[in-house]
């Protein structure tokens, strides 16, 4: 914070006479800053969002598992960015393609081009070189997040940290370049608007393969149906939920690429208005199916609303946005419920909230005439085609060598104490025993 | 021995958490001031209650109770009864049970004063 | 985020020549793009108030009502917002008015006008249509969650929910045009900045009418004098008052209604200092007059001093400002107190911050000589002879119908178990016998 | 929020006809507007540092002491803001020094200069003189935050915020005068972007001085060797370094001093890859020598890299960031273990973080050809051999007069009963016998 | 007294707490529905173990335990305690103790009915 | 019966929180390693505090206490009564009360064994 330097400049400024300075200043500058402003304000509130998943996956688990799940979401954001300042953001955006439309690579590393050409000429006045990696980074990290939610309170820590640097540098990027690389995808005009096929279902297929592979917590299905493990703080839940609003609005807001008045102000509303949406759609439902409102339906029904709107946010009318959350707010109530009926164990609804309703959302952008049905089923099915089975690989290969799965005991103790052999709220009493 | 073990008792008593104050309130009237108190979870004829979580089942048959220890000399015993009864029936299922118990001693850690004298 | 597009258009860009693309950005586009961004972000601090609300709520309520709380300030989220695409906006702002300064409406539903007009024409370059709705929106909201604090631990889930939805669907938009939809207290020169009485005050009035009807908690007020009900987390209360501190700088910045920077800036000191000289003013009241000094009251405090500065932080000078902070602060603490001898059981202070200090806020504003006492208290005066009775009707008619408070026993055993079948703190051993 | 008068404005448009209005705006303003935008944001970001403080402080310690720690947090934030108002700002950046290079002051109290003086030509377009003022402020209260966190659990209340006045009002701002204010360091080109030295050594020296005359917290050293006294939170540390991380981005990135594209997002580069190496470097550390990943070592690291690039944030390459932050993370677990080896017993590893590290990071700076090893360790000399001893006297006075520990039994007991007379988690069962 | 003394016993035991579902079932099957519930830390053979926090070293040798209650009438005293060793047992050190008790007096509030009935 | 009965003491001890490290070293000393620990809330003659929260009167008379309960062979009861004083007796109120009872059979559930044997 060099002021000084700036008295400075004061002082040169009162020479030249008050505002001289600002001669050389063009409109396309002060353009360019603007929007550049907007686009790093939508890295913080997408960096956010790291923080409401830790969050949300802390509360819909048991205290016992609390401290592994902190270490896991933070261990998640340090390696998506490293990972993907080394291999990813020229995996994802190679500018040109090696095989056409399917596969490129920029080199590794990040460097910015020289000049104006790292700057103004960057993306054509809306960011800079620096400015984009850094948004796209803070997105690579959440694939693997979504799966760590999925697999909670069993995995063992390394295979999960290996799994995850390989899914987040190759299977996120590489499936990426598709369609925000400019891929064969993009050119058939598939419409994902700020990822709920890119983002969320990646990480959706990989929750859905990791926890087939991984099988059920302890207890989660005595003789034949399902019980409940109910999670510990709900408190941190809705914390975490409120947080990945937030963060929406600079992974929606920020997908505009500029600060477009217009544009960006259009698609936080709708955003705004599915997750509202989501919130009714699941309240409604889940005071119908299970009696009494359950508050963890309804904050999932509010992130199944934000995933479903994610894909078409931009293209879709704002009735269009409220139907989406809706629909995926009352679905996300049911789809929980259903993943228990096929003992596929998910403590946080991931599968969910981020495949499920990531495919609802994709679908739905065929809402808008601009992109038709055809396309989008086309890209949902070639992404599960993709993702499902390579995360299956990965998983599967783990659980031949490392093991993926804590021991019995260590389960029953809890992974704060069997990982890491602290636990997360030292003095209070807690009953351990479910 | 013998003598004291009919000197001395321990009241264990299992109550409704919401109780306790009333039942404090009565034990004061009957001028017993001293117990210990923590909270416990309890199974009897009262069933528990079902809810759903997620959708999925959750049976809750370990209802919190809050358990009363209260070392009295043998002369208080009944009233010391009558006080938690009057404090802690509802007449619903789930009160509660009292228990009885012979004391072989009791010291003041504070004074080492032993018997029925350091109860109080 | 299609970055292809982006890369066609550096292309594009580089054929005519870097900067090229640059020729039609005029000085007035890129004013209008940074105001509306500051617009945006004063959006989503607003947004994140009402996560400020949920925990400070939570921390000063027992353990046993905190999932209540949570769903409820999670479904005012939704209900605000929806409402007020559906009503509310159009009859805050109706454009012309059917009623003279009295009553409007604009029609149901949103949508922006077309081009420009929506645009840089809709608010002389300061932001856009879209923008000017969610901004408003998020303020909706936070009228009936003021409630929500007041009324905890006892009302009927499904009777606050109905209130909300009338309260803020029309109550709140209604008496809100008569100064920022430019009715007849805008014409009469009545000043009120951001809200201390449009918001806070009609919050409060709303509040006290509520908790009125509704008695106070059991096991409050034992034979003649209060007891105290201690709330069961102050990380969570404090995590609330900075959260609504940092949405201030939204609620308060954002109303300025653009970038200006001079006037913006000038706003976050005056608003900061009053937080602060509130934060002061309770310390020392409350160390006086409680010997040590008490958390609670401190935090309140800082609302205090905050909702005090919300009517006058453009017009006041910093020294106003510090001492409008210092007296709510000092105010809150006795107030506080008062509420609890006359025997109105309010668990978060919600009457004392949002109605006592925003009625004191609103009438420093004549420390400005631009306004004068005796308009500022006929605004004051008159927004408590509407919101008062309209709110005491309205959950007049849910007792005498639906019913507004639980069972006692329910009450006992808490409204999570009662009211939603689910514990906040699944596992934590915790004394419910408070 | 004067829409009324937006209605005015836009008729007065339209009669002029649309645009007429936005002949007058320069991109010099709309320049200055982005500038402040960013400017105000970046503030909104160092403020929520301050939240990140209290919950990490919160996390890392006994949960007896909770409510002491909040309390102190909150009170200093009030504080820090008044104080910089009164005479802080005017010290830091006196404008002409009184003592060339060493001391100045400009007056008490702050005002902005008239007209354009205190706006668009108050810094060259790039903010005004209340944002400047703001930025500035929210700096302040972190010196003393930094102490708060080391003297936890232990330290006289009334003696802490005294200590906190005279810290802050006079030793920080006084300091700071050499490089930011133009002073003499400044002038021989020692380079501390934003804050390594001036703002976390500053603290850190502050929090070393005191732990020294305060001593270690009862069972902390047991004949001869350290016990572990584990915090009671997890969540709450989590939450808040990642706010504080999320600060940073205000706090390296506002430190640019204007919204420049380029400058402003290659800092946001490098802070982020520093934090995230400094997660790995910790995490690996920690496995190597603890055998099981310590969460709290892992966020430690995460810190340690945000603090270790703070210095050099725009002068350091991109992969000498990476290492910078490697190296701060990978000391700072050695580090928590010295001090414990030393016996000076620090709860959240404030010494490490802030002054370790802060020392690393200014050194670090070396590493851009720019600067000179030689000027970097003499400033960092500098401001030890100034503010350890300063600290001190300072805190040696309390203990000498007012005491600045509390009893052994009120120790035992938490300060939270013995400071407050309250409990931090009413109702809930916590065992305080450590 | 004598007599009495035979006739209720209090049994408590100590098992991990991961057993307690276990132990539940059990005791259902031998038809002991009513117990009591709290949480305790132990200390006995089962040596705890060493962790370092930060780095510095930390000794848990108080591990968590739940420990059970259970008034019964003489009868049932082995059965009962058959059910809680089958389900508590794992054969590792640290499953636990059962301790057995001589109850003088068992009354249940909500009848005020005393004795062997109102075990039950 | 009558023999057990003086073989077997259960020792229950509620005693200051802060004092319980203190109590734990001076049992290992008396080479007393098994226990189990509660915490409990107290009332006794040590009166509690007043305190006020927002201004309303809150007044905690359950102190927090930790509740110690050691099972022993009956050469063992004077000097574990002797080491809990030791460690728990500050001289002031509140220092807590140590009560004795009568333990009429002990059962290890690892290994089934039972009686004095199993207590250890
Ligand atoms: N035989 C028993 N052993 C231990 N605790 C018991 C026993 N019977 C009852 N309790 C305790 O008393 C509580 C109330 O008993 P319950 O049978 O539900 O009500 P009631 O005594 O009115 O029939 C139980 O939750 C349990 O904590
Ligand atoms: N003499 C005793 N007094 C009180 N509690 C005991 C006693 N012996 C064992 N316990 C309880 O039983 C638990 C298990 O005992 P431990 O000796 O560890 O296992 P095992 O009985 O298999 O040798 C202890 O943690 C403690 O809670
Ligand atoms: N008669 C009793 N019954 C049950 N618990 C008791 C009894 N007397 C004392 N206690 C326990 O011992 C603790 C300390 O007793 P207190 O009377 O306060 O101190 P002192 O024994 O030094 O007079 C109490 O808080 C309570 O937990």
């Amino acid at each position: 914070m060099r002021s000084w330097k700036r008295t400075l400049l004061i002082l040169a400024v009162l020479a030249l006479g008050a505002g001289a300075y600002a001669e050389d200043i063009t409109a396309a500058d002060a353009m360019f800053t603007a929007n550049n402003i907007w686009m790093m304000v939508s890295i913080f509130l997408v960096f956010t969002m790291h923080l409401g998943f830790a969050t949300v996956e802390v509360g819909l688990t048991r205290a016992k598992n609390t401290v592994n799940i902190l270490f896991k979401n933070t261990a998640i954001v340090a390696i998506g960015l490293l990972t993907y300042a080394l291999i990813g953001f020229n995996l994802m955006y190679p500018g040109d393609f090696i095989i056409p439309g399917v596969f490129g690579f920029g080199g590794f590393g990040i460097a910015a081009p020289e000049g104006a050409a790292g700057l103004i000429d960057y993306a054509g006045g809306a960011y800079s070189y620096w400015t984009d990696f850094l948004f796209q980074g803070m997105f690579a990290a959440t694939a693997a997040t979504i799966v760590s939610g999925a697999v909670a309170e069993r995995i063992k820590l390394p295979s999960f940290l290996i799994f995850s640097v390989i899914y987040v540098a190759f299977v996120y990027p590489f499936v990426g370049s598709w369609v925000w690389g400019g891929g064969w995808l993009a050119e058939m005009n598939f419409h994902d608007f700020a990822g709920s096929t890119l983002v969320h279902s990646v990480g959706g297929w990989g929750a859905l393969a990791s926890i087939m592979l991984l099988g059920p917590r302890l207890g989660k299905y005595v003789n034949g149906h399902a019980k409940a493990i109910p999670g510990h703080s709900m408190p941190l839940l809705t914390i975490g939920v409120f947080l990945l609003w937030l963060g929406w609005f600079g992974f929606n807001g920020g997908s505009v690429l500029s600060g477009d008045p217009g544009a960006v102000s259009y698609v936080l509303v709708t955003t705004s208005l599915a997750a509202a949406a989501g919130i009714m759609g699941s309240m409604i439902t889940t005071w119908v199916l299970q009696k009494k409102p359950d508050l963890t339906m309804v904050l999932n029904g509010c992130l199944a609303g934000l995933v479903g709107i994610t894909a078409g946010a931009d293209a879709v009318s704002v009735n269009a946005a409220i139907l989406i959350g809706a629909v995926c707010g009352t679905v996300a109530v049911m789809s929980v419920m259903m993943f228990d009926k096929l003992k596929v164990d998910d403590p946080v609804g991931a599968t969910t909230v981020h495949l499920v309703c990531g495919i609802i959302g994709t679908l739905a952008v065929a809402l808008s005439p601009e992109y038709t049905l055809g396309v989008q089923a086309l890209g949902v099915l070639t992404y599960g085609a993709v993702c499902f089975p390579a995360a299956f690989l990965i998983m599967f290969v783990l659980k031949k060598t490392l093991g993926i799965r804590v021991s019995e005991e260590e389960e029953l103790k809890g992974l704060d104490i069997g990982e890491h052999g602290m636990e997360a709220y030292s003095g209070f009493q807690i009953f351990t025993n479910s | 021995m013998k003598m004291k073990e009919n000197i001395m008792k321990l009241i264990i008593a299992y109550i409704q958490p919401e109780k306790l104050p009333a039942v404090k309130q009565a034990l004061y009237e009957k001028e017993v001031f001293k117990m210990s108190v923590t909270n416990a979870l309890g199974c009897g004829q009262q069933k528990g209650y079902h809810e759903t979580y997620r959708g999925a089942d959750i049976e809750v048959n370990l209802l919190k109770k809050v358990c009363l220890e209260i070392a009295v000399n043998s002369e208080f015993v009944d009233s010391t009864i009558e006080a938690i009864i009057a404090g802690a029936r509802s007449g619903n299922i789930g009160d509660g049970k009292i228990f009885v118990q012979n004391l072989e001693e009791c010291i003041r850690i504070r004074t080492g004063e032993k018997g029925p004298g350091a109860i109080g």
